[in-house]
């Protein structure tokens, strides 16, 4: 481009078309993840872990070694793959129905083991893929396919809050949440996920950064709307911040 | 007899909707009838279909493999269903979408630019009706325009009974335009 | 009551359930079960039932486990790796005879497979999904009005013989709309709570009632095994359910054993291939566990030629074999793995190969 | 003559899906839907109003879910 | 017993002998259950969910009914038997192992979707049952068979606290850690599991006591040496204490 | 390398592992697997390798999922409850190809029941725990000497066919000391990382390798089940594995089918109701899948009795009737529920009445 | 005559682990285990030492794991 | 040949112990031998036991159901094991602990106060080698006291030298005692 000065190129490594729907947020969050893999040069090195959820193609579109979980074991899954190969860079990618419900345990468990790995965690509020059933993460009141009166906590109890969550453990060595639904925080969400990466090199223990996203689909709102439920909404029940962070003091003994 | 009909487009052109009622008015004649939509993540963006059968008994198979009617609302969907048609078939397909030109001699092809006319006198969201009523005309034998109306003044009616109106004169319409096109 | 109502297969197994007098879903969501558990969701609390969205389907179904130990009507739905997900629960609840029900729209595998139509799991609901020897009722209807006649009674009986009944259908049967006819609605209320129910001791005479799969005495547990087995003898001799499509003749050119799906499709190449003059019939197991070996074995005497149609790569074919265990017999497979449907015109090509000879 | 940054942008319309993201962050509004082009997968994909007044401020691709857009800076001179 | 004053007796409803090592606090444990339950005439609408742990035999020990969980699984049934009669009281008896690393989707579930039933979890820092192996609870550097050189954290991260964790929930109405190592605690624990139970009959919500317990067996330690273990030990990595109390906040609503 | 130790059996399975070259072990306690985990946390930090004790047997077989997929030998050991937990991970391994090693020592079912020998798992393990359709690898050792020679077969031929292998034995084997000699010690450094492994691009050429059980067109997930199905049809014909012992002459009296612990005690039988001149030898499948159909018909020819001897009620049976399909022999069935081992004895009376013609 | 409150044990010997528990709680120092009994179980029984010490206070029987101890009290005359 | 052996008693007597030291006293001089114990959690607080299997080929079935050698620890273990002793079997039994008498004609009993001994000899724990010293008595044609002694040291004597002399001293006194009684 001759004298052009780059300001923004997409990476290589981002490989389209995906088969989101139009101005859902998983398709931002695998372009950040692609720009700093390809920023640090840990394309080379890094398996991703693709969750069962929209995001279960997640493969197709970074071009690094992935393997596809079963639903909610991804965080068991990159155990295994991390002890195999201690030195790669190892992240689990999911949704919130997957890392939150059906695989709570496991992903608990990394935190609590501190395992040497990070989880990247979609929290649309809903089971996307599936049809936008009620997840752990849906708001009190909201109506799902499967909470058709609206949540109710009588039966389905509040909103499970992840992030504060995992920042409890001693294992985890980060913990923040993050959103994308204007260009600063989704500048703000790539300076945590690449810190998540740079602490799993370093060996501090499990990372984990939620991600406050959205699901124009089964919300039934256009994408700028549903960026706007974000922003007002959303982030009320879910705060975004850094609920932990060892920073430096911790390195791998 | 055994009447089998296939409904093919994008995903949120009404395309399950066209179906569903055509199963509805069979049903309330006493026929017996299915309604079998493709599903999972391939709706989404992807072409979704449904399949519609109709018969005086129990129905084995809710599949067709060679439909004799089609009503076709998107490319992708002529191209996938034009060599699937049965011999002598009918294939109703809307222009205002699709650019394919039909190839085989051995169907009555009604092309109908129903997204237009629809838009025309509305809505786009009575493409679907158009279209449906284009068919019924092909299915006297088995459900009358009027069978039909019912059937979605029944499906839709409650909630949306200002689209009510519209959807009948579109199902009027495009049985209409079949019945001069068939001429 | 007995009018037809044109609705979703999924939406239809809940409103069976609701009305065999079922008030208690636990589920998770999964294609393409989920619209079983959103009806459920919606249709519950105006019945003054319960519907819980678990945390996973191992959780799933060790509500309905608690629930039927409690004595009441529970049931869970689910696809093929949420029912992998269950086999723990199930075998537990074999050993400690709780009665519940459990639906699988079963979807092609292994592993996550796709979510189209199959009947891959066939060994794991007849045989052994679970750990230890049990069985389960194991019910495949072919239509969803069958699915529907029949679901009082896979709630009637888990509870007769403490047993669970599981359905096992298809992404076909709950995606598919269509006109059933719902016979009866059982009020809840009219159903007796079981004596051995766990329900707080003042329900029963004071005495405690205890719920437990567990026997560390060897002896007491192989005892118990046959006890179980004297029970699944009953359930044997009383539940066998079949039907004999086009097997009136004495002589049949071949018969062809399919079910569920599978087996609704290939009445179709039945009526097709009649047309054209072959002698062909249909047997259906309607009962996958118990199976109707018996009746099988009898029709199997008719023909020399048996064909097995099955969504999966060879699992019915050997309870067809164990049934007739008859050398002298040709027995023919076409299986279908991985979500793909026969279609009439395959069978008809295949049975038509089989008697020119062309088939082994 | 004066100088001015100018922004330039690489826009893939056939990964366009029109979801709007971008036109909505644009700080001087200058993106819109195509009203003439429609891509292989049925979007109308986006497109410069007024290319003259991109900033190059990149906030259109940072919300493109699509990988749709590259952001470059050229400097020109403006005419006074 | 003639002018005698009954100052304590054991109540009725605790059947004996049980099969539990000498000095373990298990028996203590289920006494004051057993206690509590006679006291409030709720022995006959109590079910009681008994783990697989060494309490896998507790339905032979109090008068009650009792269902056998599955392995972790407690919570799960205890929401099936909860939600088929609403109005008995449910309660689940646990080992650590049992509630806090098998079960620990199921229980924090409990938690999230705030059922209304009782967890009493036992913590010993082990698997008694099964001999010994390392919990999720045993302590950074404890030996157990499972982690012979002492629980190292780089492979097993470190101590779970389910009665901070279970806090957390907003379904939760009451998280105490209590213990029995001294006559004090033990009627403290009393007071505490009464609590709790009373708590589920107002329908407040979820109820987890934990109980920091003994295992004289594994931990090789005769019973009083394991109970000033306890004290003087175990108490430092979970002090006890009241993490959550809605008091008289919530009522079903 | 290659002097007698005296171990307990659990141990000795350890060190078999580890010797076969595996250094990674994620496991959970359960009875009678645990002395194995116990072992593999004591002695793979010696050797440099990882033991992780999971937070559940789902979490374990995940993790051999995961380092199987990363190329690396890695193995579980669990029992009966803990193996059902493990189904949808098996599942997904098939469809996935990942290839690992998975112990079960079968204990007593269903449900908790008990921690004694049983055998009752059989068709979990070789028809279909999990979902769809798939088969796995399935070793059932009579001896410890026996599991420990073999255990590097599991690993190489787990990777050489990219699928699990299983053994199954029962808490005897785990739980008994006897000498056992390694006859190997193989370098984990020496086994090749494979091409397919996930262990960062630049390990591979800077392709990436995806590994993903996932094929939502149903014909392609169709063509990937056929494709599995030829590997298995190659393993079954390289991989079926057997003794028969007194099975020399043309005409023997009873032929008994045993496996496993079962088929080491009725060694003793055999060798007494020879004493007492009997005709009567020992059909043993040692793979259980593979099953050696072939073989154990042709040895059926040389019988007119087939005694299955089974620490289970009755599945072991149904190969056995499947691989001869002979309706004019007579099928015999010794069930041994619940954690039962059957004595010598025993089976030399059954043997005596069967040929007295008292047995049906 | 002065009066003053004492406890009365019913030990039920059979149940009992020789755990210590209650040994260890005593306030008193009253409990031990029995030098000539032998449970059904093989265990030596508690016993009390010094009956007359008693106060009553049950923290033997809040100790004990195997429900083996009731606590009773009675008003005795003292002698002066 | 084949002998098999029982060791039963209360847990923590010491009974598994004695029981592998005698198979590895078995196998170092190249026979063929099992141990199994009973396991599981009846262990905790009932009775525990073992049967050790010696042969010169290999051992079909590591159970008995009629065991020629018992070596009984204690009440619970003599009334189970009694009534299945081989015809003509050696049955050695802990007077300390034991009050059951024997009932049979066709056994050899041998009745030890081994734990006073043990007692006098400085700890209950060398209780089970006094009975393991009796058993050796009997099994001369496998194994000798020393080859048991031996067994032993390597077993124990690591962890514990200083109780290794102490248990020797157990087993010859065992041995001895059985001399007597048999004679
Ligand atoms: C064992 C199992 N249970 C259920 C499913 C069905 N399923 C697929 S994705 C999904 C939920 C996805 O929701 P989430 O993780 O929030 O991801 P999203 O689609 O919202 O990004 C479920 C329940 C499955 N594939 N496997
Ligand atoms: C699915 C399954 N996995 C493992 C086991 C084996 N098991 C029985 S109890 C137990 C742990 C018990 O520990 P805990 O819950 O802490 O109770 P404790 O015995 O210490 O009181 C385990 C792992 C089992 N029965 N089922
Ligand atoms: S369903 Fe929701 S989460 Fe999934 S791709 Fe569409 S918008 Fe995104
Ligand atoms: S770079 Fe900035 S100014 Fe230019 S189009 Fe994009 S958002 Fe608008
Ligand atoms: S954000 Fe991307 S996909 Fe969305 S409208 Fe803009 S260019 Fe198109
Ligand atoms: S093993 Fe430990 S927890 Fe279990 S009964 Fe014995 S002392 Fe108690
Ligand atoms: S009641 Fe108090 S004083 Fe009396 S024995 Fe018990 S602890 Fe001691
Ligand atoms: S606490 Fe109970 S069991 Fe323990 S020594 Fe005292 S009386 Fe005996
Ligand atoms: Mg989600
Ligand atoms: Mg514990």
């Amino acid at each position: 481009m001759g004298n052009l000065q780059v300001v923004y190129e997409v990476p290589k490594i981002y490989t389209g078309p995906n088969h989101y729907c139009p101005g859902c947020f998983h398709g931002i969050i695998h372009r950040v993840i692609a720009e700093i893999l390809q920023e640090e040069g840990w394309d080379d090195i890094s398996i991703g872990i693709a969750p069962v959820g929209c995001a279960v193609l997640a493969y197709d579109y970074i071009d690094i070694d992935w393997f596809e979980a079963p639903h909610g074991r991804a965080c068991a899954n990159a155990t295994g793959i991390k002890w195999a190969w201690p030195d790669r860079l190892v992240f689990t990618y999911q949704g919130d129905g997957d890392a939150a419900s059906i695989g709570f345990a496991e992903t608990s468990y990394a935190a609590i083991r501190g395992v040497n790995i990070t989880t990247i965690m979609v929290n649309n509020a809903v089971y996307g893929m599936t049809g936008g059933q009620m997840a752990p993460t849906t708001l009190v009141g909201m109506k799902t396919t499967t909470s058709p009166y609206g949540r109710d906590p009588k039966y389905a109890g509040y909103p499970l809050k992840m992030a504060e969550h995992i920042a409890q453990f001693e294992g985890t060595a980060l913990s923040v949440r993050v959103s994308a639904f204007d260009p600063q925080h989704v500048l703000d969400m790539k300076k945590w996920i690449r810190k998540a990466f740079q602490y799993q090199m370093e060996g501090k223990g499990y990372t984990f950064i939620e991600v406050v996203s959205t699901c124009p689909t089964n919300w039934r709102m256009d994408p700028v709307k549903a960026a706007e439920f974000v922003k007002n909404e959303m982030i009320k029940v879910y705060p975004l911040g850094v609920y932990k962070d060892v920073g430096d003091e911790k390195k791998e003994g | 007899m055994l009447k089998d009909v296939i409904f093919a487009g994008f995903g949120g052109q009404g395309v399950m909707v066209a179906g569903q009622i055509l199963s509805k008015a069979a049903m309330e004649k006493g026929y017996y009838t299915t309604w079998l939509p493709s599903y999972g993540p391939e709706q989404r963006g992807g072409t979704a279909n449904c399949t519609v059968m109709i018969s005086d008994e129990p129905i084995a198979s809710p599949l067709t493999h060679e439909p004799t009617y089609c009503v076709i609302f998107n490319n992708p969907s002529f191209q996938k269903f034009e060599p699937m048609a049965r011999k002598g078939g009918i294939f109703i397909y809307n222009t205002s979408m699709i650019t394919e030109k039909p190839k085989r001699d051995d169907l009555t092809y009604i092309g109908i630019a129903a997204t237009e006319l629809a838009e025309e006198m509305g809505s786009v969201k009575a493409t679907n009706m158009i279209l449906l009523g284009a068919l019924t005309y092909f299915l006297q034998d088995v459900v009358s325009l009027d069978d039909v109306i019912a059937a979605m003044r029944e499906k839709l009616g409650k909630k949306k009974p200002e689209l009510a109106d519209l959807n009948e004169q579109a199902l009027r319409k495009g049985f209409e335009l079949a019945k001069e096109q068939a001429k | 009551m007995g009018e037809k109502v044109f609705m979703k297969g999924n939406e239809a197994l809940g409103e069976a359930a609701v009305r065999s007098g079922c008030r208690l879903f636990f589920g998770y969501p999964i294609t393409p079960a989920s619209e079983l558990a959103e009806y459920m969701a919606y249709r519950l609390p105006q019945v003054g039932g319960v519907f819980i969205q678990a945390e996973s389907e191992v959780a799933a179904s060790n509500m309905i486990y608690g629930a039927g130990a409690a004595g009441k009507y529970a049931m869970t739905a689910s696809s093929s790796p949420g029912i992998s997900l269950m086999q723990e629960a199930i075998s537990y609840m074999a050993g400690a005879e709780v009665p519940a029900v459990i639906i699988n729209l079963i979807r092609g595998g292994p592993g996550l497979g796709d979510i189209q139509p199959a009947q891959s799991d066939y060994f794991q609901a007849v045989k052994g999904g679970g750990h230890g020897d049990y069985r389960n009722l194991v019910y495949a209807p072919s239509t969803l009005q069958e699915a529907v006649d029949i679901m009082p009674l896979l709630f009637q009986n888990a509870f007769k013989y403490r047993m669970l009944a599981m359905m096992v259908v298809d992404g076909l049967v709950g995606q598919m709309m269509e006109a059933v006819e719902f016979k009866y609605d059982i009020d809840p209320d009219s159903i007796p709570v079981p004596d051995w129910a766990l329900s707080g001791k003042k329900m029963h005479g004071g005495t405690k009632n205890v719920n437990t799969s567990l026997e560390l005495d060897p002896n007491k547990l192989a005892a118990h095994n046959f006890k179980l087995f004297e029970k699944y003898q009953k359930v044997y001799e009383n539940e066998r359910m079949f039907e004999a499509f086009e097997l009136e003749e004495s002589d049949i050119d071949v018969m062809i054993v399919a079910y569920g799906t599978a087996a609704r499709i290939i009445k179709t190449a039945v009526k097709n291939l009649r047309a054209k003059g072959y002698k062909v019939g249909l047997f259906r197991p309607i009962t996958l566990w118990p199976f109707p070996d018996k009746e099988l074995k009898e029709y199997a005497q008719k023909t020399e030629h048996v064909l097995t149609v099955e969504m999966s790569m060879g699992q019915l074919i050997e309870d067809v074999k164990l049934s007739i265990f008859d050398p002298n017999k040709k027995y023919h497979l076409m299986p279908y793995p991985g979500g793909i449907v026969p279609t009439p015109k395959e069978v008809e090509d295949k049975v038509i190969e089989i008697l020119k000879g062309g088939a082994k | 003559m004066p100088k001015k940054v100018r922004g330039v942008l690489k826009i893939r319309e056939d990964l366009c899906k029109q979801c709007g993201l971008c036109v909505a962050v644009c700080p001087v509004h200058i993106l819109d839907f195509s009203k003439t082009k429609i891509n292989s997968k049925g979007y109308r994909p986006i497109e410069l109003t007024d290319p003259d007044k991109c900033v190059g401020c990149a906030f259109c691709a940072m919300m493109c879910p699509e990988g749709v857009i590259d952001v470059y800076r050229e400097i020109v001179e403006v005419a006074e």
